[in-house]
Parts: structure tokens; sequence; C-alpha cells
């Protein structure tokens, strides 16, 4: 249990709670939320918008516009990939993406048209509001969710950008347990807690579409505890419309918010790293998905999330809505908070699972929580590991992280692959607690992407080998087939020969008789 | 029983033929880089020590002290684990090619193995009942074994400690055999 | 010594080596039906080791034979320059053999590498595609040639016989696929 | 690299290496006072002398690798184990002896596997066993404040037992103490002589012995560091509860000792051992289940070398013993896990 093994018995509180393995508690420290009057402030759509050509695997995908053609807000760009905004294709190029190395990716840049945009904005507003229409548009979505999915290209906003259709179908039949995720639990982002104080009846009705479309028997929607006005405002949605939701309080331990944590603080299953939480029988949606469904069953296209300004050097914390595309830098001007570009260390995400950003001409993506200032520091270097295990106490995958960061760092990657290293959800917890300020997370990170690259590398290997044994085996057949034609043709040749010997044969063979018979003349 | 039970015992920790009579350090060094291969060494050298000295107390009680000719005893000994060794070879390599390639020479050299030999001697010295001799040569081989993987485990937790290169490798691992060796003399005295 | 005592040690060697006779050929017998040939399945584990470029920089013509030749002949496991240290290593636990510096003589190590056609100079005549050893490169004659990247060992053999110089090795790109975390520093 | 975990942003403070070893140092003197009181003073100057001899012999190694000396000390891990190693050898031991225990600690328990982190095995028992085998005598010599008044004798000053450990021989150079008239054995040492000779024990006479010479007192004062370390976390209950555990079980089963248990527990290193020593997480086993069976090894080697054995106390060799197979545990223990 540890240094933190009070933090535990908290988790325990509660008939229908179970806990999970370590964790820490962590200061909320919600500066989006505390120092703005607005929960949330809506951003018009910046001049340009940059938008990444990557499917969910990072994976280049081919454009489905041309350049210099004119898009409307919603309309396919490339496979999943719709525009934020209406405008024109200015480019189709490399850009910097939104990433913890400067990279670049193909992406389609659009220059906003902002008179049709703003109307566009207009228009969707008022559909929304027309709250007689939900009831016809549910069932339309109830019978045709396909359409309605595809159509908004929805993803899920908790952070790992999962395709929600493609986790519909996974999922769909055999549903026990539905969990909309509203635990928001690392420090600085209080985008889903914004979301829920302003739109908690929209999302009541999401999750309402959710539980109707799974036919799940129970729906759980989890809230920490830190959040109280967040519950209020969803207790209460939740009953103005009368959904079979059940509304949970979660004590406020990091990382709750991860859907193997959560699901276990839940229902008490741990499920393992390689089995999906739909062979069990349970499903997770971050709370921002389903409202982002009451939004497309609406007929309004996932384009913008909530992201949360803040960070100890954020002059101007709060949290806003703003287009997928926008450059960071276009954000933080737009929010007064230009100064921090050149005084302050940017990050994307939160202070545990996010990344430092190089430059903030990046696009902010559906994965984009929280956008933080922090000072500059230098950190302390590492010193050696004494192997006292307080790492091991707080991590919710239950792993050996002292043990691991030796394979990781030594690059044996069948010892780490032995030890779970693919259990890691890289919370960043063990790296809090570590006396001697070891980089653990980085250093498995590390070695989850070199594992990765050299299974990839294996298969390339094995291909090559396949495809070399292929080839020997075709130059030996060519080989043999050319011998085999040269002998066939010689062998032709000989047959072609073997009449006209017999001619000739024959031929003297009559000569000699006629010489023979001319001879007694 | 109880003797046999410390006859075992005594060979096993007390008077571990490599980490207190230093006999058989070659192998200890040079198998011990992975566990398969420690493993492998260990039990080649159980069959080997076993058999080898089953067969040294039947020649030695019904054929070397009848005929009065103990002073062949170290010949005729080496000639028998010789032909034992070759013995395990050949099953070892038609049951296993690859580990036959891992232990490579040092499984011919268990003929050399100082801790063979010398177990058959001393077990010819004192005197041993047929049984006694086979638990003795068990016993050493069964001690040889488990420091042997005890060793390659802890020299493989070595490979990623920062050993300065002066003494990485060889040097390091005698310096743990000897410390291995301390720990091992706290069995001294056992009665 | 009793004639009896003679006779006892005589009837007593015989059986026991009956007995180990015996037991050595039931142990050889069940252990050859699982390894009909001992080699193969070393030169197998040998060959899952190497890089499998195909380049025949250790004078072998691909990874396969030099495998053999290492089992078979005792050929020195150092003639492998893409496979480079690293291989030398595995090659050497495996084997239980000494490791060895790699032999510059075959060439040296290089970092991961494709091959590029500059398809503007490209005159279509179809050598590297016969040079290739894993098919990587399409393209019929008199037209233009291309490179599968994804397919592409490095191996180099497509370049010698080129006759105008338009194939380029050059390190693949980083992507946002293939970018790796990088190592903390210790 | 930009920084991957934000700890600033948290605002989690980890506790440091340095402020680890400090605690465990600080949870060690309740037991060194009561160790000056009831046993010896002599051993502060054994503990002043083989910290200081440590950390400059540590300085000078790390410095010989071309490393900053500094930042090896100041985590003070050395200090910690060079206080251990003063507290496990006899307070009369010439200091040119606990200087070979020391140098043998740092540089073949330590520094040669590469430093703090690195050592398999816990180097305050590797000087302990080291020089336990190599100066058998002055290392079971042991004599306490209280045994000389109950042998009615005159204690020799202070300043005669310094200068006695100064020379390279402590009985030769101090001819006017009667060395001889002392029973120079702990309570341990004298049941097993006593069993060996087969002389009749009393369990109250040993009892009231081990009482007298000061051990229970000092061992009482381990207890309570201990106790102190369990409750700010720094060590977990796992190892020292196996280690006591696993050995007071076996004495209740098999022990022919007739010092009663909770005196067999209480006299000794056991104290000292099963909260200070075998928790060392370095020398250690990872996880909380192999730490249990680590521990409980130790437990069990202690009893069988105490009971069975040559060496009175068999600490020293337990955990030896135990560091050694550490790795052996820790991959069954994966081998295991992996299977659940």
């Amino acid at each position: 249990m540890g240094m933190f093994g009070k933090e535990k018995k908290a988790c325990m509180q509660g008939p229908l709670l179970f806990g999970f393995h370590g964790g820490l508690q962590l200061q909320p420290n919600k500066r989006a939320l505390q120092n703005s009057t607005d929960p949330i402030t809506e951003l018009e759509a910046p001049h340009e918008l940059v938008i990444p050509l990557l499917d969910y695997n990072k994976n280049s995908i081919a454009p489905q516009v041309e350049l210099n053609q004119h898009v409307n807000r919603g309309q396919l760009l490339a496979a999943g990939i719709i525009a934020p905004a209406t405008g024109q294709v200015m480019a189709i190029e490399p850009r910097h993406i939104i990433h913890p190395e400067t990279i670049k990716a193909n992406a389609v840049v659009l220059e906003v048209d902002k008179a049709s945009d703003n109307q566009s904005v207009h228009m969707a507003n008022q559909a929304n509001h027309d709250s007689t229409a939900w009831d016809t548009q549910l069932s339309a979505f109830l019978n045709m969710p396909d359409n309605v999915l595809q159509q908004s290209a929805l993803y899920g906003l908790g952070g790992a950008g999962f395709p929600t259709a493609s986790k519909l179908d996974a999922a769909l039949g055999g549903i026990q347990t539905l969990i909309i995720n509203a635990a928001e639990c690392e420090p600085e982002i209080a985008c889903d807690e914004a979301l829920m104080q302003t739109e908690a009846t929209h999302i009541a009705r999401g999750i309402d579409a959710l539980v109707q479309l799974t036919q799940c028997r129970h729906c759980l929607l989890a809230i920490e505890d830190s959040m109280p006005a967040a519950i209020d405002a969803m207790s209460a949605a939740l009953k103005s419309i009368n959904a079979q939701v059940k509304l949970t309080v979660i004590p406020t331990i990091y990382p709750t918010g991860a859907e193997s944590s959560l699901i276990q603080t839940l229902t008490g299953r741990f499920i393992p790293h390689n089995e999906k939480p739909s062979d069990h029988g349970i499903v997770c949606f971050n709370v921002a998905t389903a409202y982002a469904l009451y939004q497309a069953i609406g007929g309004k296209a996932l384009d913008s999330r909530v992201v949360s300004l803040g960070g100890s050097a954020m002059p101007n914390p709060l949290n806003v809505r703003v287009r997928f595309g926008s450059s960071v830098e276009a954000i933080l001007l737009a929010t007064g908070n230009a100064s921090v570009i050149n005084t302050a260390r940017l990050r994307a995400g939160g202070p545990l699972s996010g990344f430092d950003l190089d430059t903030p001409q990046v696009p902010i993506t559906a994965q984009t929580n929280a956008l933080l200032a922090e000072p500059c520091i230098t950190e302390t270097p590492a010193q050696p590991c004494i192997r006292c295990g307080e790492c091991s106490d707080v991590c919710p995958a239950k792993l050996l992280p002292q043990q691991l960061h030796w394979y990781a760092m030594s690059d044996d990657h069948e010892k780490c692959q032995q030890l779970n290293l693919d259990a890691c959800i890289e919370c960043g917890c063990c790296d809090l607690v570590c006396p001697a300020s070891i980089k653990l997370t980085q250093s498995f990170r590390y070695a989850k992407s070199k594992a990765k690259h050299i299974a990839q590398h294996q298969q390339k290997t094995l291909d090559a080998e396949q495809r070399f044994a292929l080839h020997e085996a075709r130059v030996a057949k060519r080989k043999q087939e050319k011998a085999h034609a040269i002998e066939q043709r010689k062998q032709s040749l000989k047959a072609r020969s073997k009449p006209q010997s017999d001619q000739i044969k024959a031929a003297l063979e009559r000569a000699k008789l006629s010489a023979k018979s001319k001879k007694p003349r | 029983m109880s003797e046999y039970a410390l006859i075992i015992l005594t060979t096993v920790l007390v008077n571990n033929f490599v980490l207190t009579q230093f006999l058989g350090l070659c192998p200890f060094m040079g198998v011990s880089r992975s566990l398969e291969s420690a493993l492998g060494m260990g039990l080649a050298t159980t069959f080997v020590l076993t058999l080898a000295s089953a067969l040294s107390f039947v020649i030695d009680h019904w054929l070397l002290v009848p005929f009065n000719v103990t002073y062949l005893r170290t010949i005729s000994f080496i000639l028998i684990i010789a032909i034992v060794v070759q013995y395990t070879e050949i099953v070892i390599r038609k049951r296993s090619p690859l580990l036959h390639r891992v232990l490579g020479l040092y499984l011919p050299l268990i003929t050399t193995n100082c801790a063979v030999l010398g177990v058959a001697l001393l077990s010819a010295r004192q005197h041993h009942s047929f049984l006694e001799a086979v638990l003795f040569g068990f016993g050493a081989a069964a001690g040889f074994t488990l420091v042997l993987v005890l060793f390659s485990m802890l020299r493989a937790r070595l490979n990623h400690a920062n050993v300065p290169i002066a003494f990485k490798g060889n040097a390091i691992g005698l310096i743990t055999a000897g410390i291995m060796s301390l720990a091992f003399m706290g069995f001294s005295g056992l009665t | 010594m009793s004639t009896f005592g003679v006779i006892a040690v005589v009837a007593l060697t015989i059986i026991v080596l009956i007995a180990m006779g015996a037991l050595l050929s039931y142990l050889s017998r069940t252990g050859s039906e699982k390894h009909a040939d001992p080699d193969a399945e070393l030169i197998e584990a040998v060959n899952a080791v190497l890089p499998q470029t195909q380049c025949a920089q250790c004078g072998y013509p691909g990874c396969r034979p030099y495998a053999q030749a290492i089992i078979k002949n005792d050929e020195p496991i150092n003639r492998c320059p893409p496979g480079g240290e690293q291989t030398i290593e595995q090659l050497s636990t495996l084997l239980g053999t000494p490791v060895l510096a790699l032999d510059t003589s075959c060439g040296q190590q290089k970092p991961e590498q494709v091959a590029v056609i500059k398809e503007d100079i490209c005159i279509g005549c179809t050598l590297c595609i016969v040079a290739c050893p894993v098919d990587a490169i399409v393209g019929a004659a008199k037209l233009m040639h291309t490179v599968i990247a994804d397919e592409c060992t490095g191996c180099e053999l497509c370049i010698p016989p080129c006759p105008v110089d338009c194939i380029d090795l050059i390190q693949p790109e980083q992507t946002a696929a293939s970018w790796q975390w990088p190592k903390p520093a210790s | 690299m930009n920084i991957i975990v934000d700890k600033h942003a948290t605002g989690v403070k980890a506790r440091s290496t340095q402020t680890i070893m400090l605690l465990v140092l600080l949870a060690l003197a309740p037991g060194i006072l009561s160790y000056t009181v009831f046993i010896s003073p002599l051993v502060i100057f054994n503990i002043i002398f083989a910290v200081c001899s440590a950390i400059a012999l540590e300085w000078f190694a790390v410095h010989l690798r071309g490393d900053n000396g500094l930042n090896s000390i100041k985590d003070g891990s050395i200090a910690l184990a060079a206080a251990l190693l003063a507290l496990c050898v006899p307070p009369a031991l010439p200091f040119w002896q606990l200087f070979i225990g020391v140098l043998i600690m740092v540089m073949l328990g330590k520094q040669v596997f590469g430093g703090i982190g690195h050592n398999p095995f816990n180097p305050a028992m590797v000087g302990y066993a080291a020089l336990l085998v190599s100066f058998p005598q002055s290392m079971t010599f042991w004599f306490t404040a209280a045994e000389w008044s109950a042998m009615g004798m005159q204690k020799p000053p202070l300043l005669s037992l310094l200068n006695a450990k100064l020379s390279l021989d402590i009985i030769a150079s101090t001819p006017n103490i009667q060395w001889d008239g002392l029973t120079q054995a702990t309570p341990l040492e004298h049941a097993r002589s006593l069993r060996l000779q087969s002389l009749p024990q009393s369990s109250t006479e040993l009892n009231q012995r081990a009482f007298g010479s000061g051990w229970i007192q000092t061992s009482l004062g381990f207890l309570l560091g201990g106790v102190f370390l369990l409750y700010k976390k720094v060590i977990r209950w796992h190892i020292p509860v196996s280690v006591i555990g696993s050995f007071a079980l076996l004495s209740l089963l098999f022990s022919t000792n007739s010092l009663s248990l909770p005196w067999s527990l209480l006299t000794g290193a056991m104290m000292l051992g099963a909260f200070f020593i075998a928790t060392d997480p370095v020398s250690a086993a990872s996880s909380r289940r192999a730490q249990l069976v680590f521990g409980t090894g130790i437990g069990a080697l202690t009893f069988v070398i105490r009971e069975f054995g040559g060496y009175p106390e068999g600490f020293a060799f337990a955990v030896l013993l135990m560091n050694l197979s550490v790795p052996l545990i820790d991959h069954i223990d994966l081998l295991m896990s992996q299977r659940a």
C-alpha cells in the first residue's frame, strides 16, 4: 500500500465501489474553472485550420478533396475526417502536427470563410434547441445508427481517440454495463466538468441514446466527488428526461479516469490488457463523446471540442470550445494568453499524460483536452534506483516498475514482455513517487514503441525471407524451364533431322540398288 | 535413514563442491551465462556424477580392492567418467541439439571436471557403502546444480549492473562467486 | 578372490553395459523422432536471427545459405554487416561461441535504408528488377520502374546493375506512425 | 527531450533517497542509545570510525571511476551501511580490523558492482561475514558493562579500552585487565556452549543472564526504531514479519535451546537484522510475495545456523544466502504471476 495507503482506503468507501490498486490523490487544481465566470467560452474559427490526414493508428490517408476546392462545414475531407469549418482548401502539404517531438504529416489547410461559417453556426444552434424534433431524430438514429455515426465522424474524446463507430460495432449485442466516464482525475483538466455544467440536458439525452442503442442492462455515469456542481447538474438533467442511468460519485484518485481503473472501481472486475471490456460485457464512453453523439443525432458533425487552458503560468485560464485544426498559437492569441508563447513552457494534455510542445504552430485534435503553460524548469537528474518499491505500490496495473525500468533501459524486450509491459497505462504515478527522480514512464514509452518497431521489423524480415524464397524458387523454375526448353529444342531438332537422315539413307540405298542393278548392264 | 539425508545435506550445503571445496570452477564460470545452459549443464553433471559414482563404486569394490590394485583408482575412475560422459553426450546430442551446441566444449569437459573425479575418489576413501556412494555423488551434483543455477541468475542480474569496465565479465563473476562462498561458510559446522 | 567373485564381476559388468546400451538406444531413438535432422533445427534458429536483407555481403547468395554455412562449415558468425553487433551477439549466445568483431571485409553496418528510383532518369532496362532478391521493384521493359518502399530491405544489390545510376539509397523518413519515444538519459 | 511527466504541476513531492536514508539513521538512534548505555560506550567510537572511513573510501572509489564522489556520499547510503556494520561487530574490535571490514564493505560489497542500487549483496553483511571468518577470535569477543559489575570486577577505564582498540591485538596489549575472568560471550554463545557440552541449562538463569547483559534492552531499542520505520512507511511489514515469524515458528517447534522464545528473539541480531538489515531494498526481493519468501528464508536459515551451525549468530550468513537467491526468487515469482 505504501506511502499513499490512506487513499486506497478512501477508495473503498460506499457500498457499490471497489477501488483499484495503487493510484494517487492529487490536487485537482482546476484553474480553467476557478478563475472564469463562464464555464465554457465559444471561440470563433480562426483564419486558418490545419487538419492532418492521419487515421487512428497514425497512418497517412488519402485526401478526398482537391486543391482550391470549396468545402462546407461537415463535408468529408478524407475517410473519417470532416471539415471543421466552411472554407477553401489552400494546400495539401506536410505540416507540423501536435506531437511530443516536432514532426510533420500530410494535412489539409483550410482558409475559413468566416461569413458562411458563422451562418452554419447559427443554423446548427437553432437545430439543437428545437426540442420537439429530438424524439423523431432519436428514433431515426436508432433505426439507422450507421448513417449518423459515419456522417459525423465520431471518435472518443477521452484521450485515445478511438472511432466511436468501431467501438459500438464491437460492443453491440451482449452489453451488460454501459459506463459513461466523467471522472476527470488529472489536475488542470476541466473540460468535461465544464461541459457537464453547461450542457447537462444534452449530455443526458446523448447518454439516453447510447442506453437505447446498446440496450444495456445498467448504465453508470461516474463523476468524481471533487465536482459537486457537475454532479448536481447531471442528476437534475437525468431526472428531467427520466433516463435509466445511475449516477455514481467516485473518489478523486488518479488515474480513476483510465478505462481499466474506472471499470475496476465500478464493477470490481480487473480487465487484463489483452482483453477488451466488451469481452466482459462492458463498454465505456467519455461524457464528451455522449454529448458529441447528441449533436450528431441532431445533424451536427463532431468538429470542435472543449479545451482547458490552464497551468500556473497561464495569465487567463479558462475553458474554450475550439474547432479541430485551430493552432495552439491562435487559441492563445484569441484568449489573451499570447504572452505565454515566449515566456512559458507549453504543454498539450495534462501534467501526467500530456507532453511539452516545441512550437505553438500546431493544430489541436480531438485528443487535445488541455493546453497548459508552466514555468520553464530544469529537471533533477535521475539517481540510481534503490528498488524501494514505492512505484509498484502506486501502480494501477499492478506492475513492478523498478524491474521493468532496468530491462527497458537495457533493451531486454523479452523480459519486458514477461513483466507485462503492455499492461502499463503510462499514467505517470511511478514517476511522481520515485525517490530517485527516475523517468520511469518515459522509459516504458520508449520500450513500448521500440518493441512495436521491432515487431514491425520482424514482420518485414519474415516477409523478406518469404519473398526471397519465392524469388529463388521462381529463378530456379525459370532456369529449369530454360534448360528444359533447350533440351526440347535439341530433341525436336534431332527428331526433325531423323526423317531427313532416313531419307538420305533411303536415297543412298536406292542409289546403291540402282548402281547394283546397273552393274550387270 | 537420517544418515542418508545427512549425506545429501552435507554435500549440497556444508561441503558444497564448488563453493567450499572449489572443485569444478571451470564449468561454474563457463556455462553460467544463461539459466537454460546452467540447468542443462547441472542436469548433465548430475546424470554423469550419479552414474559415475555408482560405477566407480562397483569397479572399486569388486575389482580394485579384491585384486589389491587400488593404486589404479584414478586412472580407472577417469576411464569410467569418460565413458559416462561420452554416453551422456550422445543422448543430449540426439535429444536437444541446441543445448548440445550451447554447452559446446563444456560437455566433453565434464570428463575433466575435477568435481566428478573428486567425488569418486573421496567416496572411495571414505569407505562408503553402495547407496552412500550414489547419494554422495547425487548430493554433490545437486549442490553443483544449485549453485550453478543461483549463480547464473545472479550473473543475469549483474549484466544490467553498472559494473566498472575493469571488473566486467569474469572478474565480477569471480568476486560474486567469492561472496557466495563466504555466504556458504555460514553452513560450516552444521551438524 | 574366488572364481565366483570373478564370474560375479564379469556378469555384473555385462549386465550394466547391456542396461546402459538399452537405455542409450531407447533415449536416442525416442529423441530422434523429434529431431530427424539435428542440424536443420539449428539452421532454422540461426536463420531466424539473421536480418533477412538477402544482401549477400557475407559471400553467400542469401541469409539461409549463410545460416547453413555457419552450422555445416563452421563459417564465422561475424560476416553479416546489416545485422551488425546485435546479430553477432545473438548468434554467440545461441551457439555458445565467443563474440567477434564484425568482419569489415564484408562491409560496414549502416543505418536502416531503402532504395528509391529517380523516376525521370530511369530508362526501364529491367536490370534492377532481375537483381532484386525480394522482388521489391516493379515495372516493365522500357517503362519506368519503382521501388515498393515497404518491401525493400536496403540490400544495395540493385545499385551496380543500373546503367544510368538512377537508384539512390535514402534513410526512411520519420512519420507519425514510425516515430518512437526517445530513451531517457540514465 | 521535453518533460514527460510534469511533477511540478501536480504538486506531489516524493521523498528523496537521501531522506529515506536519514530516516533509517534516525530510527537507529534508540538502539544505539541503549547499546551505549547497556552494553558498551565503545560502540560510539566504532560508529564514528566506520562512518568516516566508509565515506572516505566511497569518495575515493567513485572518484577513481571519474564520477563526482560527493554525489554518491550525499545519498547517505554508505553512512547507513557503515553504522549497521559498526553495530554488528563487538565493541572491542580493534580499529584496524574494523577498517578492513569497512574496506570490504565499500569495495567488494558495493562499489565493485557499480555503487548504490547495483549491489546484489547487503554490503554491511559482506563486510561483517568477511570479518567473522577472518578474525574469529576478536569477532566473538564480547563483553558488556553489566557483566563487568556482575563479575564483581573493576571496570577498566574507557581510555585504556580505547587504547587497546588502537593496538593490533586487544588481549596481548592489555595485561592489566583480567580478560580470562570475563565470559566473553553473548547470551546466545553461552546457551550454545552449554548445549554443546550437554551441561544442564536453566531457563530462568539464561533469561536473567540475557537481560543482565544488556542485549534485551538494546534489541528493544531497535524494535522501537523498526516500528518507527514501519510507521513512516520507509519499510513494509513483509520482510520483518516473515523473518521474525519464521524464526519464531521454527524455534517453537524444534528449538533445543532453553532460552525462552521472546528472549531468543531479543538477543543477538534478530531485531536489528529484521528491521534494518534484511529490509535493505537493493538486495531484497522485489514483489511483496517474493519478499515474504525472502524474509521466511532469512528467518529459517538464521534458526538453522544458530541451532545446528558452527556460528552462534547466523543472521549475516542467512541474509547473504538469501541475497544470492533473490534473482531466482524474483524469477520464479514472475513465472508464477504470469501463470496466474
